[in-house]
């Protein structure tokens, strides 16, 4: 039997297969040493990182949901000298592609975190979160607006020779103008989507479930709204995407890959099962061979619409 | 690398009032798991809608047979669904999980479990009493309803208290804290965690406490079972998952 | 033990318990008539209605999703007239609150539903179904933007003397700006949340599992979300507040109440089963009585924040 | 007023290959229901993922045990479940719903199945022997794996066909059918009953099929299943859960 080829690009990135772990469900990486090997996977996303390091909410910050979960975990985080000092060095033993998910209270945050960790050699791209709350905004993330998305990734284009991935809310009314201004302002790839606004209520304490009230939503519950968003940027923009959302099957995989992503991530399944993403591996391979597919790039994009 | 392991279930108790246990079979957790420990458990039911697995500690462990005991209580929809489950069913498990009970202390152990809070201090009496330890274990509920593991219990020095008298001594455990220096180790509500050691942090006791968050990975990835933990002068929001579930009650922020 | 008070107003519209059956999900009413008495209920709501007859979308229609369903029905419909001529005599059996959920390819179109059926007495109030794509804006729903909502609901306000729900949309970046769009248009109430925008691939054939590609999500999947949404626009407007999505036990009712809904309508749980309203019902009195709440109009936005 | 009702599973036959039966038991379904009726049947998890019920034909029918059968195939989600029940378990069902194939008629009557869509011709057989109609059942599969009921089809009139010849006649069904005018019933796969109504549309026969489609409801209220038919001169969407699900094939856009 052929082997199958999975490797797929995003941009000038290469990656040995398109399973990327999505940031906050996947820690800095130590974490799941002991459970994958980072070497199999195609490439991984930090935590959001920001400038100084954060405490993040009080709890609770997670809630249980249909199919789903509710976090709002705050973005705790390290900061990024931490990040440099000890969770590079854990990366520098392992051969895949490494991300950093870049977080700012405003957008001067997000430029300072980039150029703190622009000359890291272990550092392949940014993945630039659109979706923190700006504390001069109303606690209104960027990426709902595409005037901040452009500027902000402007700003960063012009201190950065990294891989720029936009990563997208889904919160929005018109995705497609987000992705061209993220598009427009350089960015070389976009990643979506980040979690839907959601909510949970104790119905005994009156109280809701989780401490900051609102949270977001992720899980298979999201799939279908996520697999929308992103064929709608996909129509829109040229520069390639990287999908998320619910992914919990290498049927979802390729679900995503048809629809235009180039590559995708996989966020709760990480935290359901620290090794989802390994077996999705294996179940992708299998499911290309049943469904006679050799290269996995031939797929993106392949959706069959009207007619 | 070691992942979610398929356990099947080889015996199944209904303590009735809601109590369960399940007994699962495999060698090498049965060797290294230890009291405090827990385990995630996924519910297992196809394409459920419930995704997350759901923590549990470590209950009783029966070396020779390679079993080990998870007790639990029905709550919710998770803990509903393992009600259910017959013996030769399987269930998807990770760990051992999370630290232990420090039971190396030259004091006299006083363990004090309420309710389904019993879980850690079943194996554990079984282990100091082994290590010709001098300890007592401290076991209440709100009613007789609530007490289980009387038989087992009755070869360790046990004190049995109800709040309605009906097993036991009349009371809430928190009335028959023996006084002195020890080293404490508590499990069950929180109300009841926080009172154990309001009792014992004016004397030269330790206590140590399993603590009780929402979990969605277990694996120390997610940052959801983060509670404030005082850390020198700091108060830092720590994963319970991989710092604890035991923390020294002097370390935890009770006041929430 | 003393009775369960579950009766509930929103605005002038005196219910006999907070439950509606959503538009969409329990057709004209005719077909539920062997499976529930709906004088049990709380209040009715037809069919999307345009001004002509519609074939709506082509077939597969429907998908199931995690935890939720994927619809595009395109609204089939069989017009004002027969809708007065067959379906009114039907509703004038019983004694509910019936309302008729208003559709229109363009502003216009919206204004000649509501006038043709303005004289009905058993009509009780229009719900506008904002999320109607317009033919003259590419398929944009007048409910993603507050001066389309704003309009629509100004014009059928100066023509129309009943209660006027504004029915929004969840697929915008700011639901509190239409809301009170609606809200300062006149309208006597809001109800949300109508499905989200989601899709699903087949990967055997690259195709959409929905011959119109997108369709709309709903289900226990969009609770969170939906809720999320309620509660956002409870906190920004003073008119009444009727939640929906995903609603399937008396839990999920309460949780709505609390976060700021006046009544709820069901949707999808009646296409999992005809009589789902009247257990949840049941239901909803046990629930009450548990938890010593004896009158469901003292919960409406009760939910307790902060501290 | 009736809504779902839940019935327990008497019994259960697993044939192989993928394809199982239940057996229910309700007088008022059993006295009632008839060939060309279908079920729609919840998905018994817990909080299961699956949202939606699932339609199933109704298969046979034993009036003095007040039992029914359904057989189905396994082919994703909600089949896999329901393969894995147990005697004993209880399933949520609604019905009977939808229409009945006409089998006043004058003429001999031709009954085609494909594969899992034996299910309505098992007990229309039953009748039409009853009730001394002349007919011929032609029952076609891919293979022998794909052929059940023989012992139960051996007393009626039945021609078994296979594509690769394993079991009964080598080829299509439609290799098969009799010239002639006939009443003729279809149900299986949607080319198959295409070229059926093809091979007879220029006869003075009738064609009757069975069509499926996704279904959300099965009660009407979603217009989730609806399918293109002819009304006169105009095509409408029309819904096969309240007005199929047995078309005259006539009506039935086949260009899909
Ligand atoms: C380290 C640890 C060890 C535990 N050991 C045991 C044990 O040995 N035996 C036992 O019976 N229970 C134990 N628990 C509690 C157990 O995890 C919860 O009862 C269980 O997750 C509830 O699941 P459910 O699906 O039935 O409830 P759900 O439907 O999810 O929720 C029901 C109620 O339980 C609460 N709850 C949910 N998850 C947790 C959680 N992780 N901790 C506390 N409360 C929760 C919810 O807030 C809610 O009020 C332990 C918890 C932790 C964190
Ligand atoms: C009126 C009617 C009567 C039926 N009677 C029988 C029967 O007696 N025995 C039997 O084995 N099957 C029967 N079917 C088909 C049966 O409903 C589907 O096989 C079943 O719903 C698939 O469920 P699933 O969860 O296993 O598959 P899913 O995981 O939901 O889907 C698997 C595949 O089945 C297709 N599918 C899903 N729902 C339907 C549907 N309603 N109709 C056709 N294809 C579908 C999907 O598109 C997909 O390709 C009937 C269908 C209808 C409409
Ligand atoms: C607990 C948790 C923490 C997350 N933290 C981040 C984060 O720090 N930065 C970010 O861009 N996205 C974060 N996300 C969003 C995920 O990366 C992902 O976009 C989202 O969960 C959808 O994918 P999924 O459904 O596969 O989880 C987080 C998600 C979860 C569940
Ligand atoms: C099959 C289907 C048809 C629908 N048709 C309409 C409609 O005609 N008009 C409308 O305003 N909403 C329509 N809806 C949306 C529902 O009324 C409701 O807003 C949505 O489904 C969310 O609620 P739920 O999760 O309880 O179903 C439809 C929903 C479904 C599933
Ligand atoms: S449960 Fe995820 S970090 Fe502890
Ligand atoms: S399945 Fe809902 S109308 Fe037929």
């Amino acid at each position: 039997m052929s082997e199958i080829d999975l490797t797929t690009k995003i941009g000038n990135l290469a990656l040995k297969n398109p399973i990327i772990l999505a940031s906050g469900t996947a820690g800095y990486g130590y974490e799941l040493e002991k459970y994958i090997n980072f070497n199999e996977i195609g490439g991984f996303v930090s935590k959001g990182i920001y400038f100084d390091p954060r405490k993040g909410n009080d709890s609770p910050r997670i809630y249980e949901t249909p199919c789903g979960m509710l976090n709002a975990i705050g973005l705790q985080g390290i900061g990024v000298k931490r990040f440099r000092d000890e969770i590079i060095p854990f990366w520098e033993k392992y051969d895949t592609v490494f991300g950093v998910n870049v977080a700012g209270e405003t957008e001067d945050e997000y430029v300072k975190v980039v150029e703190y960790l622009e000359r890291e050699k272990r550092v392949d791209f940014f993945e630039i979160n659109l979706s923190c709350p700006n504390v001069h905004e109303g606690g209104k993330s960027p990426s709902w607006d595409s005037q901040k998305t452009f500027s902000i990734i402007k700003e960063i284009k012009k201190i950065s020779k990294k891989h720029i991935m936009a990563k997208l809310s889904p919160n929005v009314t018109y995705i497609e103008e987000i992705a061209k201004a993220a598009e427009e302002a350089g960015a070389d790839s976009i990643s979506l989507v980040n979690t839907f606004v959601g909510m949970a209520v104790d119905i005994k304490t009156k109280k809701p479930q989780i401490k900051n009230v609102f949270g977001g939503v992720s899980g298979p519950a999201i799939k279908p709204m996520a697999l929308a968003l992103v064929f709608k940027v996909f129509k829109s923009v040229k520069i390639p995407i990287v999908g998320m959302g619910g992914i919990s099957s290498a049927g979802d995989i390729l679900e995503f890959i048809i629809s235009g992503a180039s590559a995708i991530e996989i966020g709760t399944a990480t935290i359901v099962d620290p090794r989802a993403s390994l077996k999705m591996l294996k179940q992708l391979k299998d499911l290309m061979r049943a469904l006679n597919h050799k290269n996995i790039k031939d797929l993106i994009g392949s959706i069959i619409t009207g007619g | 690398m070691n992942g979610y392991k398929s356990l099947k279930i080889v015996d199944k108790k209904e303590w009735g009032d809601n109590y369960f246990s399940l007994f699962l079979k495999d060698k090498e957790i049965s060797e290294i798991v230890f009291p405090g420990n827990f385990f995630m458990v996924k519910i297992p039911y196809f394409e459920s809608g419930a995704i997350l697995p759901r923590p549990f500690s470590i209950a009783r462990v029966f070396k020779e047979e390679n079993v080990f005991e998870l007790f639990f209580q029905v709550v919710g929809k998770g803990t509903e669904v393992f009600s259910k489950l017959k013996e030769g069913d399987y269930l998807e498990i990770l760990g051992p999980l999370g630290n232990k009970f420090p039971i190396k202390t030259e004091k006299k152990i006083i363990m004090v479990a309420g309710g389904r809070g019993i879980s850690p201090f079943l194996y554990l009496s079984e282990i100091l009493k082994r290590e010709k330890k001098d300890f007592l274990l401290i076991y209440g509920g709100k009613s007789e309803k609530d007490i289980k593991f009387r038989h087992y219990l009755s070869s360790y020095n046990t004190l049995f208290i109800t709040e309605d008298g009906s097993y036991g001594e009349k009371g809430l455990v928190t009335d028959f804290l023996p006084k002195g220096a020890f080293t404490v180790f508590s499990c069950g509500p929180e109300i009841m965690m926080e009172k154990v050691y309001e009792f014992y942090k004016k004397t030269n006791s330790e206590v140590f406490v399993s603590l009780e968050e929402r979990m969605a990975c277990g694996t120390g990835v997610c940052y959801g079972c983060a509670k404030k933990i005082r850390r020198g002068d700091k108060i830092e929001m720590v994963r319970v998952c991989q710092e604890g579930p035991v923390f020294n009650a002097k370390e935890v922020v009770w006041d929430e």
